[in-house]
């Protein structure tokens, strides 16, 4: 299916809602007193975008929602700009869910409050607009335009408390960061351009396939373009901006780019490397086109993206700090599902950005309602918090941690559990063992935390941390999942499974 | 063509040194100017390769737009009439020495490999086809860009605009 | 234009290229590194226009060029903005002083 | 089991352990409360009755054992099966045959008696109820030793005695001294327990060479054979076997080099002492050795080292007696020594004459200490035979029977010990002469010290102190009455075992009936070789050597023809040698106590430093490292970007090297990656 | 009684809901509460060493559900012999745990919701059948015991609980990576361990690195997963912290029932599926390190100051006969392994009871910080000498069945190894009896002339325990009859396998 402008935008609801979004709240900001009900109104957008993200999913005549979310309408759009498939849409969805969080994380913080409120919906919204295309680009143009559109709205959402000079900060280094990365990436595209000579992922593929190319330009451009979306998923040694800027954004926002430019990021990456740069030999495997090794490339960059991850990050005290060396290495467990050229792999990457999206997300709501109530975000801060009105976020974070190192029954194990599994079919031992000893050396770091809140004593004088229901519905939300999907987490195992699967035409 | 190659040299020479300007000068207003050279320079190159509307779009946003907004950007964060703008630079020997590798394992690569179809196309009109592609092929990048340039001037005058307070 | 070919477009952006590394490398004034991201982003503009030219589709190319241009002067703006920003607040533009996050 | 024939099934065997643990259940668990609320009186009259009971039954088993065949002297009770997995059966099944019989009798008998006798010597001690109770474990633990089917049952006796023989030393625990002595006990033990066991384990897989293995005795003994030839660590299995089941005995019995432990367990009451000490624990190694006769036969190195061990610590304990000032020490080196000689009797194949010893050895051994008890009784709790004398005015049943006993023990005729140990020194002779010649000294040494003891406690004048010399009295009925009964033993016990070589009584008698009794367990395994004037001659030189002994005990103790101190000045080498009990106490503790100190330290510092160390350490060099890497971001590429540079604008730099805008150094992250894969791939 | 297993593993789990919704202050309640759902699983586990066919090797009351079908990962629950044992003691220690909590005053929900959540988890793994769901078991210890120490212990808790905590979770990760190897070796890819164990064949032996095949690699991978829960030389070190700062009733759960795992998780799993890397390996990480591990615990216990830390030490001296009985292959050995495991979790319960008892009174555990203890609390002391001497195995009493028969059936193979660790019958006593010595006889300490004696609550907890070392001593086939039948299949598996391998059993 290859459709045209017009015809495509029957197939483009969740963006069209969204940018018609953008507009009213801009707009509305001009002239709606309460600006909260901005917060609502943005809140309401992500939801009907999702709903139609769901919709764009379910076949009507099948009521089971998981069977019916596979592979329906797959087809170019746009000119082949754009592509709707399973992939696509899965990570429409997970990213539509994290915007959809960290609106609802902005309502209730006060850091926030202080803001001008109609401007920071509007751009978060067209941030998550942009993610939805980085998911779905299937051009260079594409992802160039979405990736940049992703990290222009980001500079600005993190520099967004402006008196914070944290903030600004952050806002600069990530705006140097990544117009440094970006234009990296784009060296490295007019390379590939001028090798394959289009810019349509199909047609590079083809004409790669076709190998009239030369190996090491190639390697050129796919170095180059590495660069770019190593910096989006913070990848090592593109990682980092990730600390100042995690530390310096809102708390909604860096968790809504944790999560959510994340996995966009994964998105792209994915796939520009499997259906560009490889071919599938097999049902399930994949072989990368001829002379450009980047599996192995990639295995270093996974290997040194978790363990300087983790070992960054055993020496923290900033919780939004500690918790961005953190995502670090997620990204590099998330790339062990990436080197072995598996579908059991890429499906245990999806898997994993979903546990990832719930743990983190939490993590990071804990986060916010610990410095709501106190302004504080380093590691004393959460002395004892179990013990002063705060058991609930206590143990909701202690689970959320937990899950971070990959602790059954929780989902951040079932999510690592099948990225060593895809390891390991491919008897990548080595790979497997680095990746757990990472994971042990996490739990150093994590149980940290754990300890400040539950085993160390009050000293007294700390103020009372209470969470209000705005906060403590989401956390439920967050929480039930996470042990859940710990437990019985085949569902949604189908799900990722069933979205590893890309439209080549 | 000798005339070609008369042609490319001076001005691939323009942005050469315009590019080394920016990179070395010390002081950031100087910067900025060598960087309008290099943005002619480059300007001309795409002339030569006949990618006239590109090269149009090339002065007016690049040459009215960011260098503008460049010195814009110098004059409101120092104070005027301060007549050296400090624009350090440090760790200039291994930053050379990486650039320097890069560029070579470039040169190296590019001279050395052979390109998809090199070879010269007629020279076309591009003004036509471009604006015709935009509302054709490239319609979504091109209504996102709006998008794009809408969200990110409105928060580019909230993240400059003083507090309201 | 015989004996200009294509690799001597990709000399010329290959050394802006390196100069724009080179330049946000060693620049310490903000403003600095955005021009140094110019040139990289111009090697790139100047890439695919001559991969446009020595290519079937032309337009391809140069529609890339143009959306370039356009993000280039949207990130300008941005970081206008961000300076200005850290300008009113703090008074200083240097990268050097804006340390406060560290490990 | 088709090989039961003979074997008379019965179920009243396994009453005579298990009344007296019964006893011990009650009193151990309720003991306080029955004190309390009903009296001393009632706790005694369970713990005496329980064990007199026993007696009885002992006493129909020795019936229902007479009225059978001599080869079908045999009574088995199998109550449950305890342990059968895979051919190791070992069951709760009690066995009586002759040579048990006589353990019985002995057990139950004098431990009746001893009960009775700790009526009143305890009577003071308000932990009256504990004593009992564990003096009935004790019991319960010996009788099942005694009657156990097969080794590991015997093993469960065996340590049980030991657990019980601590529990007893340390009794009055409040004084460091008793329970260190218990300690000593209990540890020694443990020694010898792990040799027992190795012994077992041994014996047990070396029988399942192509068939099943077995610690059943009745089992083991026709498989005897099936030991010859193999060896292991190039030594014979059957002699491994035995020598390490004579490591458990010599821990028992407290022979060479494990008897230590022995004469500090006289830190016990005395009614402990006689009955653990004396009588009948310590025999269990002899016992042991008679119980698995059949093996021993078939190892001939193993009997020679018995023979020897027991020879040398019968003479070595001799010695150690001789110089020892404390009343019940000089007894425990004493027996010691009489152990030595059953040790002796066993390693020359004379299992009979052993185990005739070890019953005349219990009557008068066993009346000794009570005898030493009685005479502490009345001194209030002096043991230092230096500040005694003159006693037997005083104490006349206590002297009468004390001087029964030591005629006994010195092997004067027609008390019980010449006859039993005239036989020993007989076999002895016969099988090496250097061994009678060590033996016969001991002899002699035995009669010298013995009556030392004698003429220094009740003989001469009297050094006690004025205080306690008011409190002197004769023990009451109930403490007399055992010792005479006791006296009597060791005064006609011997003529169950009379050697037909004894004119005129021997061949009244018709020989040795004990001998006859235990034949059917020996038979086969003892040697007869008869030279009926040989062995006269010998009884009369050992007659005039214990002779001899008792007159130089005179001569120096109350002839005063010698003078022990000149003596002990002019020999003083050796007097402080012996003294010090050959230093042998002082050398285990330096090199074993010591060492397994030292041991546990290094291991503990192993632990806490080492291995944590190793431990920690990883962490903190994986904290270290983490620094690193959080100064990767700052330190290393600053410092690689800044090194350098600084370093051309001199020190001015060092300062700013501090204070960098990371930014740039963030950049070289991606520029210096992107170059390294180019120039790697290029390269 | 279909769902038996089922029952017993989610009582708790339930329980531990019901106390999550309880009020924070009702506390009493939340004790009774957590009492009440301690019961059941023991009363069913009687039910079911009661209902347990002893004379067949056939897993019983199977539980078949498949749960992740995508994967083959199923709820396969199911006992044999060892289970059953193994099962019932937890049952047993988790209930009587209860009551020896009760004097906990700080967040007491969370302690009984923790601990409750423990006492299911540890059921599940003895009774879990399928790798995976054995693996979530498994860990799903790791947090409450996490807690349990870090919180509610002694004043270096947290040192201890992340201590813990790291070591397990070093060892179980191997653990993963094994299992996941296990299961993509087999096609179909499969976590059920009769499936795995029945493919035995197929895991290769040939060397492949550093003169080891898979099937050892893999083995030395689940090894240290277990030798970590065992806690084998040199893994032990997280075992004196733990026990030292946890709670009274923690210790007794993590010595009497976690060490167990360890051994536990070898004889499950390790013996069936990799018979032949066992059969390799047996003499080096087992017997020998086994008897390292008898020796080398023994010698640090005997030089402790602290009550608690000895009786730590002498739980890694007892572990190691059960390595060593394990490795013998010999009827006697392995059931007195299993025995032993059974034994030494009623006996170190008692000690750390015990210990909790004493230090309860006079807040310290000092070995020469007490002194005639004996004529002050009497009761307390006649329990605790039958505990001591139950551990130093003396007959009557269950340990020496246990040890005896390990002994025995390890001479066979290794009698050098034997003699080493029977000598420790002698440092065992030694360090027992000198701390009997110091904190029980000897004069009455001034200090301690008013301590209570030991109260009926205690009692409780103590005594089925002092009845059941007892009565094993006296009838040890109340519990052998359970195992051999399963034992002797599993040394079946291991000797045939031996018989195969080129390195294996001489």
């Amino acid at each position: 299916m290859n459709l045209g402008s017009v015809a495509s935008l029957g197939y483009s609801g969740p963006e069209l809602v969204l940018a018609a979004g953008v507009l009213f709240i801009i707009g509305g900001g001009l002239l709606v007193e309460h600006k909260r009900r901005l917060g609502d109104l943005a809140l309401l957008v992500v939801a009907s975008s999702l709903v139609a993200a769901v919709g764009l999913r379910i076949p009507f005549s099948d009521l089971r929602i998981v069977d019916g979310l596979m592979g329906w309408g797959d087809g170019w759009l746009f000119s082949r700009m754009i592509v709707i498939d399973n992939f696509s849409l899965f990570f429409k969805i997970l990213l539509l869910l994290a915007a959809f969080a960290a609106i609802w994380m902005s309502l209730g913080s006060n850091e926030v409050a202080r803001t001008s409120q109609g401007e920071y919906y509007g751009v978060l919204v067209s941030s998550c607009l942009g993610m939805l295309y980085m998911a779905a680009a299937s051009n260079l143009l594409m992802a160039y335009l979405s990736l940049e559109f992703v990290s222009l709205t980001s500079y600005v959402l993190a520099g967004y408390l402006k008196r914070d000079r944290r903030s600004c900060e952050a806002a600069l280094k990530y705006l140097i960061y990544g117009g440094v990365a970006s234009g990296t990436m784009i060296y490295g595209m007019s390379l590939l351009y001028g090798l394959a000579g289009s810019l349509d992922y199909a047609e590079i593929h083809d004409a790669l396939a076709g190998g009239e190319y030369s190996p090491l330009a190639l390697f050129f451009a796919v170095v180059f373009v590495l660069a770019g979306m190593g910096y989006k998923i913070a990848a090592v040694p593109f990682h980092m901006w990730a600390p100042d800027v995690y530390e310096g954004a809102p708390i909604p926002i860096t968790a809504f780019l944790s999560v959510g430019s994340k996995a966009a990021g994964f998105a792209l990456l994915i796939r520009f490397f499997y259906p560009v740069l490889s071919e599938q030999v097999a049902e399930g495997s994949w072989r990368f086109l001829g002379g450009v090794d980047w599996p192995t490339l990639m295995l270093v960059v996974c290997m040194v993206t978790m363990t300087l991850g983790n070992l960054a990050a055993l020496g923290q005290s900033n919780l939004k700090r500690m918790l961005a060396y953190s995502s670090i290495a997620h990204a590099g467990y998330v790339l062990m599902g990436f080197v072995v050229l598996t579908d059991e792999g890429l499906s245990a990457m999806l898997f994993y950005l979903v546990a990832y999206y719930l743990m983190n997300l939490g993590a990071f709501l804990v986060v916010l309602v610990v410095a709501n109530c106190t302004g504080r975000e380093d590691l004393d801060g959460y002395r004892a918090l179990a013990w002063r009105g705060g058991a609930i976020p206590a143990v909701a974070m202690a689970i959320f941690l937990f899950s971070l190192t990959g602790i059954p029954p929780l989902v951040g194990f079932i999510g690592k559990f099948y990225l060593f599994a895809a390891v390991i079919a491919e008897h990548r031992y080595v790979l497997a063992l680095v990746g757990i000893l990472n994971s042990v050396i996490s739990l150093y770091y994590y149980a940290r935390v754990v300890k400040a809140m539950f085993l160390d004593e009050p000293e007294g004088g700390e103020e009372l941390v209470t969470v209000g229901v705005h906060h403590g519905v989401l956390l439920g939300l967050l929480v039930a999942p996470t042990i859940f999907l710990g437990i019985y987490w085949e569902p949604v195992m189908r799900l990722a499974a069933n979205s590893v699967r890309f439209f080549q035409g | 063509m000798q005339a070609g190659a008369l042609v490319f040299y001076p001005v691939a020479a323009l942005a050469i040194a315009g590019a080394a300007l920016v990179a070395l000068s010390t002081n950031i207003v100087h910067s900025a100017f060598a960087l309008l050279g290099m943005l002619v320079g480059v300007c001309g190159l795409y002339l030569l390769l006949g990618a006239d509307f590109v090269a149009a779009v090339q002065l007016l946003i690049y040459v009215g737009g960011v260098v503008v907004l460049a010195l814009f950007a110098v004059m409101l964060t120092h104070r005027v009439g301060d007549p050296v703008v400090s624009n350090r630079s440090v760790g200039r020997l291994p930053a050379l020495s990486i650039c320097g590798a890069g560029a070579a394992c470039c040169l190296v690569v590019f001279w050395r490999v052979g390109w998809q179809g090199e070879r010269l196309a007629e020279p076309v009109a591009t003004t036509a086809a471009i604006g015709d592609s935009f509302l054709k092929e490239y319609v979504l990048p091109f209504e996102l860009a709006s998008v794009v340039l809408l969200a990110v001037l409105v928060g580019a005058v909230v993240v400059s605009r003083k507090e309201l307070k | 234009m015989e004996g200009i070919g294509l690799n001597h477009f990709l000399s010329v952006s290959a050394i802006i290229f390196a100069l724009g590394w080179y330049c946000v490398l060693t620049r310490r004034n903000a403003i600095g590194i955005l021009l140094g991201i110019e040139l990289i982003l111009n090697a790139a503009n100047l890439n695919f226009v001559a991969f446009a030219r020595f290519s079937d589709r032309p337009i391809d190319g140069q529609i890339f060029t143009i959306f370039i241009i356009m993000l280039a002067a949207a990130e300008a703006a941005v970081g206008l903005a961000v300076i200005l920003g850290i300008y009113q607040n703090f008074g200083l533009t240097d990268v050097e002083q804006t340390e406060s996050l560290r490990l | 089991m088709g090989e039961e024939q003979g074997v008379g099934l019965v179920a009243y065997l396994r009453w005579i352990p298990l009344l007296p643990l019964v006893g011990a259940i009650v009193v151990g668990t309720a003991g306080a409360i029955i004190q309390k609320r009903f009296g001393k009186r009632a706790v005694h009259a369970i713990a005496c009755g329980l064990p007199v009971i026993s007696f009885l039954l002992a006493l129909r088993v020795f019936a229902a054992l007479l009225a059978r065949e001599p080869e079908q002297r045999v009574l088995l009770d199998r109550v449950f099966t305890w342990i059968s997995l895979d051919g190791l059966e070992a069951n709760i099944a009690f066995l009586a045959d002759p040579l048990a019989c006589v353990m019985i009798l002995v057990v139950s008998g004098v431990g009746s008696v001893i009960h009775f006798y700790s009526i009143a010597y305890m009577h003071e001690d308000d932990s009256y109820w504990r004593f009992f109770a564990f003096l009935n474990l004790f019991t319960f633990a010996m009788l099942t030793l005694v009657l156990a089917d097969n080794l590991l049952l015997m093993f469960v006796g065996w340590e049980g005695v030991g657990l019980c023989s601590y529990a007893l030393i340390g009794f009055w625990y409040k004084d460091h001294v008793n329970t260190s002595a218990g300690n000593k006990a209990f540890i020694v033990n443990r020694v010898g327990d792990f040799g027992f066991i190795l012994g077992v384990f041994l014996l047990f897989w070396s029988l399942s060479e192509g068939k099943q293995g077995t610690l059943v005795f009745r089992q083991i003994a026709p498989r005897v054979q099936e030991l010859a030839g193999q060896t292991l660590w190039g030594v014979p299995v059957a002699a491994l076997v035995g020598l390490l089941l004579f490591v458990g005995a010599t821990g028992k019995s407290a022979q060479i080099p494990l008897y230590v432990w022995l004469p500090d367990a006289m830190q016990g009451p005395t009614p402990v002492s006689a009955l653990i000490h004396a009588a009948t624990m310590v025999t269990a190694g002899v016992y042991m050795i008679g119980r698995m006769s059949f093996l021993y036969s078939a190892a001939p190195l193993a009997l020679e080292v018995v023979a020897w061990v027991g020879a040398l610590t019968a003479f070595a304990a001799a010695t150690i007696g001789v110089v020892q000032n404390d009343i019940k020490r000089v007894l425990a080196y004493s027996t010691i020594s009489q152990l030595g000689y059953m040790f002796l009797a066993m390693g020359v194949g004379a299992y009979a004459a052993g185990i005739f010893h070890l019953f005349t050895h219990a009557f008068f051994k066993a009346c000794l200490f009570l005898g030493a008890g009685s005479v502490i009784h009345a001194l209030g709790g002096e043991q230092d035979m230096q500040r005694m004398g003159g006693l037997r005015r005083h104490m006349p049943a206590t002297y009468a029977t004390f001087l029964v006993s030591t005629l006994a023990i010195a092997g004067i005729f027609p008390f019980s010990g010449f006859f039993s140990k005239d036989e020993i020194l007989w076999r002895a002779w016969q099988a090496n002469r250097w061994l009678w010649l060590i033996g016969i000294a001991g002899a002699g040494l035995t009669a010298f010290y013995m009556f030392r003891q004698v003429f220094l406690t009740f003989h001469g004048e009297s050094r006690v102190e004025e205080e306690r010399m008011h409190h002197v009295h004769e023990s009451p009925r109930i403490m007399t009455l055992p010792l005479w009964i006791l006296a009597a033993g060791a005064a006609v016990a011997g003529f169950v075992g009379v050697p037909a070589a004894v004119p005129g009584l021997g061949e009244w008698l018709g020989g040795s009936a004990f001998e006859r009794w235990l034949e059917p367990v020996f038979a086969g395994h003892e040697g007869h070789a008869a030279s009926v004037g040989t062995e006269r001659l010998l009884m009369v030189v050992s007659l005039l050597v214990a002779g001899a002994g008792i007159w130089l005990a005179w001569a120096f103790y109350l002839g005063a023809i010698f003078d022990p101190d000149a003596t002990a000045v002019r020999w003083r080498r050796a007097y402080r040698w012996v003294y010090h009990k050959y230093y042998v106490d002082e050398l285990y503790d330096a090199v074993f106590v010591r060492g397994a100190l030292l041991c546990a330290r290094l291991g503990a510092w192993l632990d806490l430093v080492v291995i944590d160390g190793i431990v920690n350490g990883s962490a903190y060099l994986t904290a270290l490292w983490s620094r690193f890497t959080g100064l990767f971001d700052l330190g290393v590429i600053d410092g690689m970007v800044n090194g350098v540079a600084d370093g051309t604008w001199g020190l001015g730099g060092r300062v700013r090297r501090l204070q960098t805008g990371r930014i740039n150094a963030y950049l070289y992250a991606i520029v210096g990656a992107v170059t390294l894969a180019l120039i790697v791939r290029v390269w | 009684m279909e769902h038996l297993l089922t029952y017993m593993t989610f009582i708790p789990f339930a329980g531990m809901a019901v106390i999550l919704c309880l009020p924070r202050r009702a506390t009493s309640l939340i004790k009774w509460t957590a009492m009440v759902a301690t019961t059941p699983p023991l009363l069913m586990a009687i039910w079911l060493y009661r209902n347990f066919d002893t004379t067949t090797v056939a897993l019983q009351f199977v539980e078949r559900v498949p749960w992740i079908r995508s994967y083959n990962i199923e709820y396969f629950m199911a006992v044999d012999g060892v289970s059953v044992s193994m099962v019932l003691l937890t049952a047993l220690l988790c209930f009587l745990c209860i009551p020896a909590s009760w004097g906990i005053d700080k967040g007491v929900k969370g302690y009984f919701a923790l601990f409750l959540l423990l006492d299911g988890a540890m059921m599940g793994v003895f009774c879990a059948l399928d790798f995976f769901l054995f693996y979530i078991f498994w860990e799903l210890m790791l947090l409450p015991m996490y807690f349990l120490i870090g919180i509610w212990g002694g004043p270096r808790r947290e040192y201890a609980a992340i201590k813990f905590f790291l070591y397990t979770l070093l060892g179980s990760v191997l653990m993963l990576i094994a299992m996941l190897a296990l299961y993509f070796h087999n096609d179909p890819h499969t976590f059920d361990m009769t499936k795995l164990a029945a493919l035995s064949e197929s895991y290769g032996t040939e060397p492949v690195f550093w003169g080891l095949g898979f099937q050892h690699l893999l083995w030395i991978a689940l090894f240290i997963g277990f030798a970590i829960k065992i806690p084998a030389f040199p893994f032990h070190t997280w075992l004196p912290d733990a026990h030292v700062e946890a709670p009274t009733a923690i210790s007794v759960i993590l010595a009497g029932v976690l060490l167990k795992m360890g051994t536990y998780g070898i004889l499950r799993i390790n013996y069936p599926i990799l018979p032949v890397a066992t059969a390799d390996m047996a003499f080096w990480c087992l017997a020998a390190l086994g008897t390292w591990n008898i020796i080398y615990g023994a010698l640090c216990a005997m030089a402790q100051s602290d009550l608690k830390k000895l009786v730590a030490y002498s739980s890694i001296s007892h572990m190691g006969y059960v390595m060593l009985g394990m490795a013998s292959f010999s009827p006697q050995g392995i059931n007195g392994a299993v025995l032993q495991m059974f034994n030494h979790g009623t006996v170190t319960a008692m000690l750390f009871l015990l210990v909790g008892v004493i230090y309860d009174r006079a807040h310290h555990r000092r070995i020469d910080g007490f002194g005639g203890l004996a004529s002050i609390m009497p009761v307390y002391t006649g329990v605790t000498a039958l505990a001591f001497f139950a551990a130093m195995g003396l007959p009557g009493l269950s340990s020496f069945i246990s040890e005896v028969l390990v002994l025995l059936g390890a001479w066979r193979r290794y009698p050098a190894l034997t003699i080493v660790g029977a000598s420790c019958v002698v440092l065992t006593a030694g360090y027992l009896l000198w701390t009997i010595q110091r904190m029980y006889l000897g004069k009455p300490n001034e200090q301690y002339l008013t301590l209570p004696e030991i109260n009926g609550r205690e009692l409780f907890s103590l005594a089925p325990l002092g009845v059941i070392v007892i009565v094993l001593g006296v009838y040890p086939h109340a519990v052998l009859d359970l195992l051999n039948a399963s034992l002797l299949e599993l040394n079946r598996i291991v000797t045939s396998a031996g018989q195969v391998s080129a390195l294996a059993l001489r």
